[in-house]
């Protein structure tokens, strides 16, 4: 129940979800595309990858653990991508990128 | 737990039961009709899960429905790009008419 | 220990409920999609925290062909609908 | 878990309304997608791991792509019209017919409520662990989809073939696809994912035997591998005899599943009545042909129309113009 590796996989997990109010946050704040961009991407990827860390510690079986690997290889490939096409298509279409106003 | 699946499943069914009556967009009442399939798939899944053993015929059942649906909905878009190219319009708002 | 894990999946649930905000916002459709991105990991790390909860490992493999198929729909997405400026209204991009 | 519970049935009736109602098109879209994300979630909920993959496969996966790339064949106004043509939508008529459907659902809410929380449901779950050793699969599911009741699962090949007849049948789309790659980016992903898109669609295809998986999200991780083929613009040009070839793709799995039924007549058992020695590979066989020929059935509903390998150009591959 409370043992170390459950201690340790359950405060991986309570860190990843704080990075996704983090990257949520931002989405929901920042002022346009390409920062959202950046906070969503980076931010709700690492609280991923912490979240899969910590239920590979908790399950203790190297095929669960690299199965874990691979979804989070997965996730951050999708989001490289989609981050990269969406910034991309949105510069060549002509969408002004913020700057701070006066 | 379960009875508030099914309740769940009811509300979401007559809210997808209206979109499909009232949109007039053609797109909008497929996604409404997928809606509607998945409440009556998932009130099945929850009288599965209801019964004692779990009852895996139903899953059986929603898995074939699943394959099915989306094959409608493919079948429909297509007749909807056609029809777009037809007529100009999405809905079949009788004034539209050639 | 289920009990901070329903917690975590709880506010997890809670982010999806904000980017629906942006969904409703907008402005253009690429913000959208950036929510659409949003609930997609946010699904996966749910279904992660689910299988843990349940003690079912079944589970992660439908986190892995989530998270195999969230590359699907934005790429759908830019090659295939984002509307383009030569359309007749670009009201998307004005407000 | 009740909280769970409530939250998760609240986000969907939410879903449910946006994407009934928001004036965006994407935004409709979106939110549908959204509420597939979290219909999976309620499958893994209720116990359902099978209904969970399709889901994950079919319900977000491919209906997103279809979606997304419908809206791209409309032009952008037509996204952002109304919600009802103008002289409905409002008045007497209107409220009166909505409240009377809105006042039946609560009714039959209400009736469900009293009904079903007394009824004693036994189900089928007994007799199928009973008689689950003879059907030669150790997946419940996949022995009711494959053995106990394969005449529904037979019945749903031929529904997904008539459904692609009928996509063929509305004419030619352009191939290769029309279209600019806006990164190159996206090829080298693309080419990168594609083994991962195979692994995972033939581990869930053999896995079906023993673990929630099987032909169909097997066959729709496939079908979703040739669709970021296609989007990422990785095309081939078909051949008279690629397309012959392609018919007996598309149609093996109903092929297979009716010759394995009707020779089981022949050799003196019923249709789709298989001996007990043999049903575990008889289904294997069957479930293999059919995740393949779902799979293709699959993408060629994406492509939404035959594919056009009439008159081009050898060097040239002019597309012809809609």
């Amino acid at each position: 129940m409370s043992s170390a590796t459950d201690m340790f996989g359950a405060a991986l997990a309570v860190v990843g979800v704080l990075f996704f109010l983090a990257g949520t946050l931002g989405l929901l704040r920042f002022p346009d595309i390409y920062t959202r961009i950046h906070a969503l991407t980076k931010a709700d990827n690492l609280g991923l990858g912490l979240i899969c860390l910590g239920a590979a510690v908790q399950s203790g079986s190297l095929m669960t653990a690299l199965k874990l690997l691979l979804i989070w290889i997965l996730v951050l490939v999708a989001a490289a991508t989609g981050a990269s096409l969406i910034a991309q298509t949105a510069h060549g279409r002509g969408i002004p990128p913020w700057t701070r106003q006066e | 737990m379960t009875g508030y699946y099914l309740i769940l499943a009811v509300v979401i069914l007559a809210m997808a039961f209206h979109g499909l009556m009232v949109r007039a967009n053609l797109l909008r009442k497929l996604m409404a009709l997928n809606i509607f399939t998945s409440a009556v798939f998932l009130f099945l899944v929850t009288l599965a899960r209801m019964a004692e053993p779990l009852d895996p015929i139903p899953h059986a059942m929603v898995l074939t429905g699943i394959v099915v649906t989306v094959s409608t909905t493919a079948v429909g878009l297509a007749l909807l790009v056609r029809l777009y190219r037809r007529s100009g319009s999405l809905t079949l708002d009788s004034s539209n008419d050639d | 220990m289920t009990t901070l894990y329903l917690v975590l999946v709880g506010v997890l649930m809670g982010n999806i409920a904000v980017g629906l905000l942006r969904i409703l916002r907008g402005p253009t459709a690429a913000d959208r999609i950036q929510a659409g991105q949003l609930f997609g990991t946010v699904t996966v790390a749910i279904l992660l925290l689910l299988a843990i909860i349940l003690e079912k490992p079944i589970y992660f493999d439908v986190a892995l062909v989530f998270a195999l198929l969230s590359v699907l729909a934005v790429v759908a997405f830019v090659t295939r609908s984002w509307p383009h400026p030569d359309a007749k209204d670009q009201d998307e991009q004005r407000d | 878990m009740a909280v769970f519970d409530l939250i998760l049935g609240l986000l969907l009736v939410i879903l449910v309304r946006k994407c009934l109602s928001i004036t965006d098109m994407f935004g409709a879209v979106i939110s549908f997608m959204a509420f597939g994300l979290l219909m999976a979630v309620a499958w893994v909920r209720l116990e359902a791991p099978d209904i969970a993959l399709a889901e994950a496969a079919i319900g977000s996966g491919l209906t997103g792509a279809l979606l997304f790339s419908t809206l791209g064949r409309l032009p952008h106004s037509e996204t952002r019209q109304p919600l009802v043509p103008r002289g409905s939508g409002s008045g007497p008529g209107y409220w009166l017919v909505t409240g009377f459907w809105w006042a039946a659902a609560m009714v039959l809410i209400a009736t469900f409520v009293f009904s079903f929380q007394e009824l004693q449901t036994p189900g089928l779950g007994g007799p199928l662990q009973e008689r689950l050793a003879e059907s030669g699969v150790l997946n419940p599911v996949t022995a009711v989809l494959l053995n106990f009741r394969s005449l529904d699962t037979l019945m749903e090949i031929a529904v997904l073939l008539a459904a692609v007849v009928v996509a063929w049948s509305m004419g030619y789309v352009d191939w290769p696809a029309r279209q600019t790659i806006p990164s190159p980016l996206l090829p080298g992903v693309v080419r990168l994912l594609t083994p991962v898109f195979l692994l995972v669609a033939f581990s869930l295809l053999w896995r079906g035997s023993h673990a929630p998986g099987g032909a169909f999200p097997g066959g729709a991780v496939l079908a979703a591998s040739g669709i970021l083929l296609l989007l990422s613009g990785m095309t081939v040009q078909i051949s008279p005899r690629g397309m012959s070839w392609l018919r007996w793709v598309l149609s093996a799995g109903l092929l297979v599943f009716v010759l394995a039924g009707v020779s089981l007549m022949a050799a003196g058992f019923g249709f789709l009545v298989y001996p007990e020695q043999w049903a575990g590979n008889l289904i294997l066989l069957i479930e293999a042909s059919a995740g393949v020929s779902i799979g293709a059935m699959l993408l060629a509903l994406y492509v939404g129309g035959e594919p056009d390998m009439a008159p081009s150009q050898p060097n040239n591959p002019v597309s012809r113009p809609q």
